[in-house]
């Protein structure tokens, strides 16, 4: 398993020649950081052979904030919105993150029904992160209307957020210590109801976009990534799960209730190929969402009544002096917080270990070989955010 | 700009069509045949750009009417008051008044012929097609044939606008385009076979005529003969159109999510809108092609059957517009629902079944016309 | 229009023909798919169903600059992407218009005090036509952002000469 | 309603202690030079706790609480030890490599590197000193490709040099930035190209 990084190769010009004395050159297209399928602002310079990939090689930092020098900068609740920021998708997700982290050096728990409202809107935000995915995935390969679908169903989630806490998309609302406030009247009805119209418009999508033939064609076996190479890379999330590894820190290392709920860890199983290519990572996100309602339905039967805030956090928080390192589960892979502490109310580092950035590390090795097209699918079934490989 | 080949080519129509008509009433003593030539291919010119132009920009308004409907919103709403029926106008105003950027390091010449080239043969594609019995511009004997092989110049001008544009995406959009109409010319002729083996011509007019009758059981497609052929060319002749017109699934030379905007990405204002304009203009132009050869032309049951004149001539025109934007709706129908395929699957999908399944349509169809002929009295 | 612009005193016909110049632009804002981070989330959702900004003519998102009129800066620009920003602004064809949208894109935001690498406001590369305040925006935000440029373009003379020192006038009722 | 059946929110604690105490014990018998770290305070911390600390701070105690981790004293068995790791302890994955500054007057990083297994469900941190006179380890990328990008950032971010790293170009930053942005000492730049930084 001695894996050494294959060099990317795109430094030295080369030219090649093959039979019948026909002289070829490859073209260099440099791919971002304005195009409409990075996902953002990610530059991929790719070395193609016509409309084969030969090489590619991924340029990040167009979209550096400087989230974790700010993080030594600033006090610990200030922190919060910058983590509404990397991973501008799944926000609640990230505030969880960072939230556990601190948590776990304050030394306090959590009261149950801020449990599980932590729970319920980290699964609903999911939802609202895959439904992204989806419909910009379909944009990658030319299907232009389940986009515009998913953000239909999006709006509908994101009414939800705004109702809770105020915001659309960075919100701020999981912080150290519980939750910003409690469900307002009839909120949690609401959820219900979403759930209720989710269940129908599914079928529409998986109808849309997943069984269609020429989806099908364009995604199943491309960009194939091998289990042990998933892994080697360090790769988590549907990337992992799509080639098929069985891990999912919700059941592996449970955390908020998640040992309380039933779910299903969606696997990639090669349903239209092999497993482990793009139309896996697709239908774990697919499938997904709706082990996310699943999982929101159970919250809403189990929601205790009680308090959801530790009254004991407030504005200026210390914590003990060590280190704690805590990996959730965000749609993207294996968010991780790992947070240092000397006791000030200043953290000396925040670190943020972002799934995109990892699992991108991987793709610009299984580009080479396939198409010009397929480049642009295998981005889309990353599922990156740019805000989050960049930090 | 542009002069009218055909009609050039064939100075003194033999019958008088409308503009021969009009240019006889003006001078009743006749005009040497070369002015009527001239003048005709003048009029028919203007005519036939007016309409490009207002079918274009109609179907630019429709399609985003469609897309809009079709992705659960509204679409233009503001522009123009009702349902934004001015937002073609005022596109079409705006990129006239854009800044014409014309590349560094750009061919300036193949850059700036290109688009004029593209909608030049878009244009050139209107004179064969049968609008109405007295209203059609040039009664092409080889009128099929005609479209088809003008309908590829386009390419020529698609690649010249790649290449000139000194930029790697549009190149590939260019090469893209070249290997796909190259590849699909030959379904497309062959799937325009059947229907030409039916009505025994590759004119377009004579193909109408030979729908003509009550109700729509002449339409080729409805035939109680030949359906079983006509539909599966149709079809056939439908996907091979949408290759040829660069509409979705098969937008490989413009894909949006992989090469920015394909050919026309170094492409700004006016000329962009020429790009735009030929893109409509084809697809109804292929739209027109189905409608004449399957679904009857101008007949349409109560119009077919009027006394011939201005009336019926209107009607007829309102008759093959509406079939053609019919086809047109559908074509937009397909680009806001299906993705995109790949270049080699669109190659695949070329080579080894449409050109197939096109070559068996031509032997059936070749084969039940011998066997109608052998047998024209038990049959109706 | 070169050889014509601004080159004509008020009149009747000047001033109709550059209304409807102006009209024509203000009508098909066509802006360039242009995301940089959470703002161009907003940005999409103004694309989609609920907001629609299609409805303003301003809904045909191209993906080149060549054919864009308007660049919304959805996001935070740093000095890497700074320079990306300038150039595709370059690219653009005139006229064009720039709406910095976002707290990032009008002036550093959130990131004005550790971030550095964050550009302080992307008006220090590229000229600002309409600032949209938010943290990301709100959609409707954007929209109204839209609106008060196309009051702007809506002033606009064209083939009029420019009243030099023209003092701004607040826009009449009637 | 009963308070909730596990020890905390944040998931397994114990996990991670016993993962920390094993791998501690069978790297040391591999002959490796390392040390275990365990929290002194108790997962949840207990009333008036705040005292506790300030008075364990004037005597010069530390009292810290998180995660336990393993330290390795010889930086430059890094790459032998996450060999081990990944062959012996299963750890097959490579979570997160970066590195702490503590602060300007320190003469020494924290080298952090954290592995997940998947197989046994446990974490590990491991850290190791880096003096910043002489700012480089072994690149761990060999053994596991994931830390290819890790350290690149970590590289550019604390101006580390990881030997033997296939792709040491700057990661997010552009590459005629000048300082290392994550040094307690790093002083923000005034202008970059002409653009003013203020």
């Amino acid at each position: 398993m001695e894996r050494a990084a294959p060099s990317p190769g795109l430094l030295q010009p080369g030219q090649r020649e093959i039979e019948l004395d026909v002289r070829t050159q490859d073209v260099e297209i440099n791919m971002g950081p304005q195009h409409p399928s990075t996902h953002g602002v990610l530059r991929v310079l790719i070395r193609a052979d016509g409309e084969i990939v030969t090489a590619a090689q991924s340029h990040l930092g167009y979209l550096h904030r400087c989230a974790e020098k700010i993080g030594e900068n600033v006090d610990w609740l200030q922190y919060l919105p910058y983590t509404d920021r990397y991973d501008y998708l799944a926000a609640m997700n990230n505030n969880l993150g960072y939230s556990l982290a601190v948590e776990k050096l304050l030394g306090i728990e959590v009261p149950p029904r801020g449990q599980y409202l932590r729970t319920l809107i980290v699964e609903l935000n999911r939802i609202a992160s895959h439904l992204i995915a989806f419909g910009t995935y379909g944009l990658d390969i030319g299907a232009f209307t389940p986009f515009f679908y998913a953000f239909r169903e999006r709006e509908l989630l994101l009414d939800i957020f705004e109702k809770i806490c105020g915001a659309r998309l960075t919100y701020s609302f999981i912080r150290p210590g519980g939750v910003f406030n409690d469900a307002p009247p009839g909120w949690l009805q609401h959820v219900e109801d979403f759930c209720r119209q989710f269940e129908k418009k599914w079928p529409e999508y998986w109808d849309l976009l997943v069984e269609n033939k020429i989806f099908i064609e364009r995604t199943a076996n491309v960009g194939i990534i091998p289990r042990d190479l998933a892994i080697a890379w360090g790769c988590t999330g549907p990337m992992l799960r799509g080639s098929g590894v069985d891990w999912d820190l919700r059941r592996d290392q449970p955390y908020l209730v998640y040992d309380r709920l039933e779910f299903k860890v969606i696997t990639g199983v090669g349903y239209r190929g092999t497993v482990g290519d793009c139309f896996d990572r697709n239908y774990v996100r697919m499938l997904e969402m709706v082990e996310s309602l699943k999982m929101v339905r159970q919250c809403l039967d189990q929601m205790p009544e009680g308090e959801v805030s530790h009254p004991d956090v407030g504005l200026i928080i210390r914590p003990a002096p060590g280190e704690a390192y805590v990996g959730i589960e965000n749609p993207r892979g294996e968010l991780g917080h790992y947070v240092v502490s000397d006791g000030s109310k200043i953290a000396r580092r925040v670190r943020v270990r972002a799934p995109s950035f990892c699992n991108l590390s991987l793709v610009e090795h299984i580009m080479p070989g396939t198409m010009l097209a397929d480049a642009v699918a295998i981005i889309g079934a990353t599922d990156i955010v740019i805000g989050e490989t960049d930090r | 700009m542009l002069t009218d080949p055909v009609t050039a080519a064939a100075p003194a129509p033999p019958q008088g069509n409308l503009w021969t008509d009009l240019m006889h009433g003006v001078f009743p003593d006749g005009m040497p045949w070369w002015m009527v030539a001239v003048l005709g291919a003048a009029v028919a010119f203007a005519a036939v750009m007016l309409f490009v132009t207002v079918i274009a920009m109609f179907s630019i308004w429709l399609e985003r009417k469609v897309a809009g409907h079709i992705q659960v919103r509204l679409g233009p709403m503001r522009v123009g008051g009702w349902h934004g029926w001015a937002q073609s106008v005022a596109d079409g105003v705006k990129l006239l008044l854009k800044e014409d950027v014309v590349v560094t390091g750009a061919d300036r010449l193949l850059f700036k012929l290109a688009p004029a080239l593209v909608l030049g043969t878009a244009l050139a594609m209107f004179v064969a097609l049968p609008f109405a019995p007295g209203l059609q511009i040039a009664d092409v004997d080889l009128g099929v044939f005609f479209l088809i092989s003008i309908s590829s110049i386009t390419t020529i001008g698609v690649i010249m606008a790649g290449w000139g544009s000194n930029n790697k995406w549009s190149v590939y959009g260019a090469m893209r385009e070249a290997a796909q109409v190259a590849s699909y010319e030959i379904p497309l002729g062959l799937s325009l076979m059947p229907p030409v083996i039916y009505y025994g011509s590759l004119s377009l007019r004579t193909a109408t005529d030979m729908q003509a009758g009550w109700l729509g059981l002449h339409w080729y497609v409805f035939d109680p003969l030949h359906f079983w052929i006509a539909i599966p060319s149709f079809v056939l002749f439908f996907v091979a159109a949408l290759a040829e017109t660069k509409r979705a699934p098969f937008d490989l030379a413009e894909s949006e999510s992989e090469l920015v905007a394909g050919f026309h990405t170094e492409y700004s204002g006016i000329r962009f809108s020429f790009f735009f304009l030929e893109e409509y203009a084809a697809m109804f132009v292929m739209s027109a092609v189905g409608a004449a050869l399957w679904f009857g032309g101008w007949n349409f049951p109560g119009v077919t059957q009027m006394p011939e004149g201005a009336l019926r001539d209107f009607l007829c025109v309102v008759v093959f517009t509406v079939k053609s934007m019919l086809l047109v709706f559908v074509m937009m129908w397909v680009r806001w629902t299906l993705p995109r395929i790949r270049i080699d699957q669109v190659m695949t999908l070329g080579y080894k079944y449409l050109t197939p399944l096109s070559l068996i349509l031509v032997f059936a169809a070749a084969v039940l016309e011998y066997f109608l002929a052998l047998a024209p009295s038990v049959l109706p | 229009m070169g050889a014509l612009s601004q080159k004509f005193e008020d009149n009747v016909l000047t001033t109709k023909v550059d209304w409807l110049l102006n009209w024509a632009r203000l009508s098909s804002i066509w802006p360039m798919t242009f995301g940089l981070a959470c703002c161009a989330i907003e940005m999409m959702a103004v694309g989609g169903p609920r907001f629609d900004i299609d409805r303003f003519g301003a809904g045909a998102f191209r993906a080149t600059p060549r054919q864009a009129d308007l660049m919304i800066v959805a996001g935070t620009v740093n000095f890497k992407m700074g320079e990306r920003v300038k150039r595709l602004y370059d690219q653009m064809p005139n006229p064009k218009y720039v709406i910095a949208m976002g707290a990032c894109a009008t002036g550093g935001g959130p990131y004005y005090k550790f971030g550095y690498t964050v550009m302080k406001g992307v008006d220090r590369i590229v000229p600002v036509d309409v600032y949209v305040a938010g943290c990301p925006p709100r959609p409707e935000a954007l929209l109204e952002g839209l609106m008060l440029l196309q009051q702007k373009i809506r002033r606009q003379k064209v083939v009029r000469v420019p009243k030099v020192a023209e003092i701004p006038s607040t826009p009449s009722i009637a | 309603m009963p308070a909730l059946q596990r020890d905390t929110g944040w998931g397994p604690m114990q996990a991670y202690f016993e993962a920390a105490r094993a791998a501690h014990a069978a790297l040391s018998q591999a002959g490796f030079p390392v040390e275990l770290h365990q929290p002194n305070l108790p997962v949840f911390a207990a009333e008036g706790e705040a005292k506790e600390l300030a008075a364990a701070h004037k005597e010069g105690k530390h009292l810290w609480r998180g995660d336990a981790y393993v330290q390795l004293a010889d930086r430059g068995r890094i790459v032998g030890l996450c060999r081990f790791l990944r062959d012996q302890l299963a750890y097959q994955q490579i979570i997160d490599v970066t590195a702490v500054d503590h602060a300007a007057e320190d003469k020494e990083l924290w080298g952090m590197y954290a592995f997940l297994s998947l197989t046994t469900k446990l974490r590990l941190s491991v850290k190791t000193m880096i003096p910043k006179d002489d700012c480089r380890i072994d690149s761990i990328v060999p053994v596991y490709p994931g830390a290819n990008w890790h350290e690149r950032e970590t590289a550019e971010f604390y101006g580390i040099t990881y030997t033997g790293h296939p792709d040491p170009r700057h990661m997010l930053l552009p590459d005629d930035w000048v300082g290392n942005p994550l040094r307690k000492d790093y002083k923000f730049p005034e202008e970059y190209h002409g653009i003013s930084c203020v």
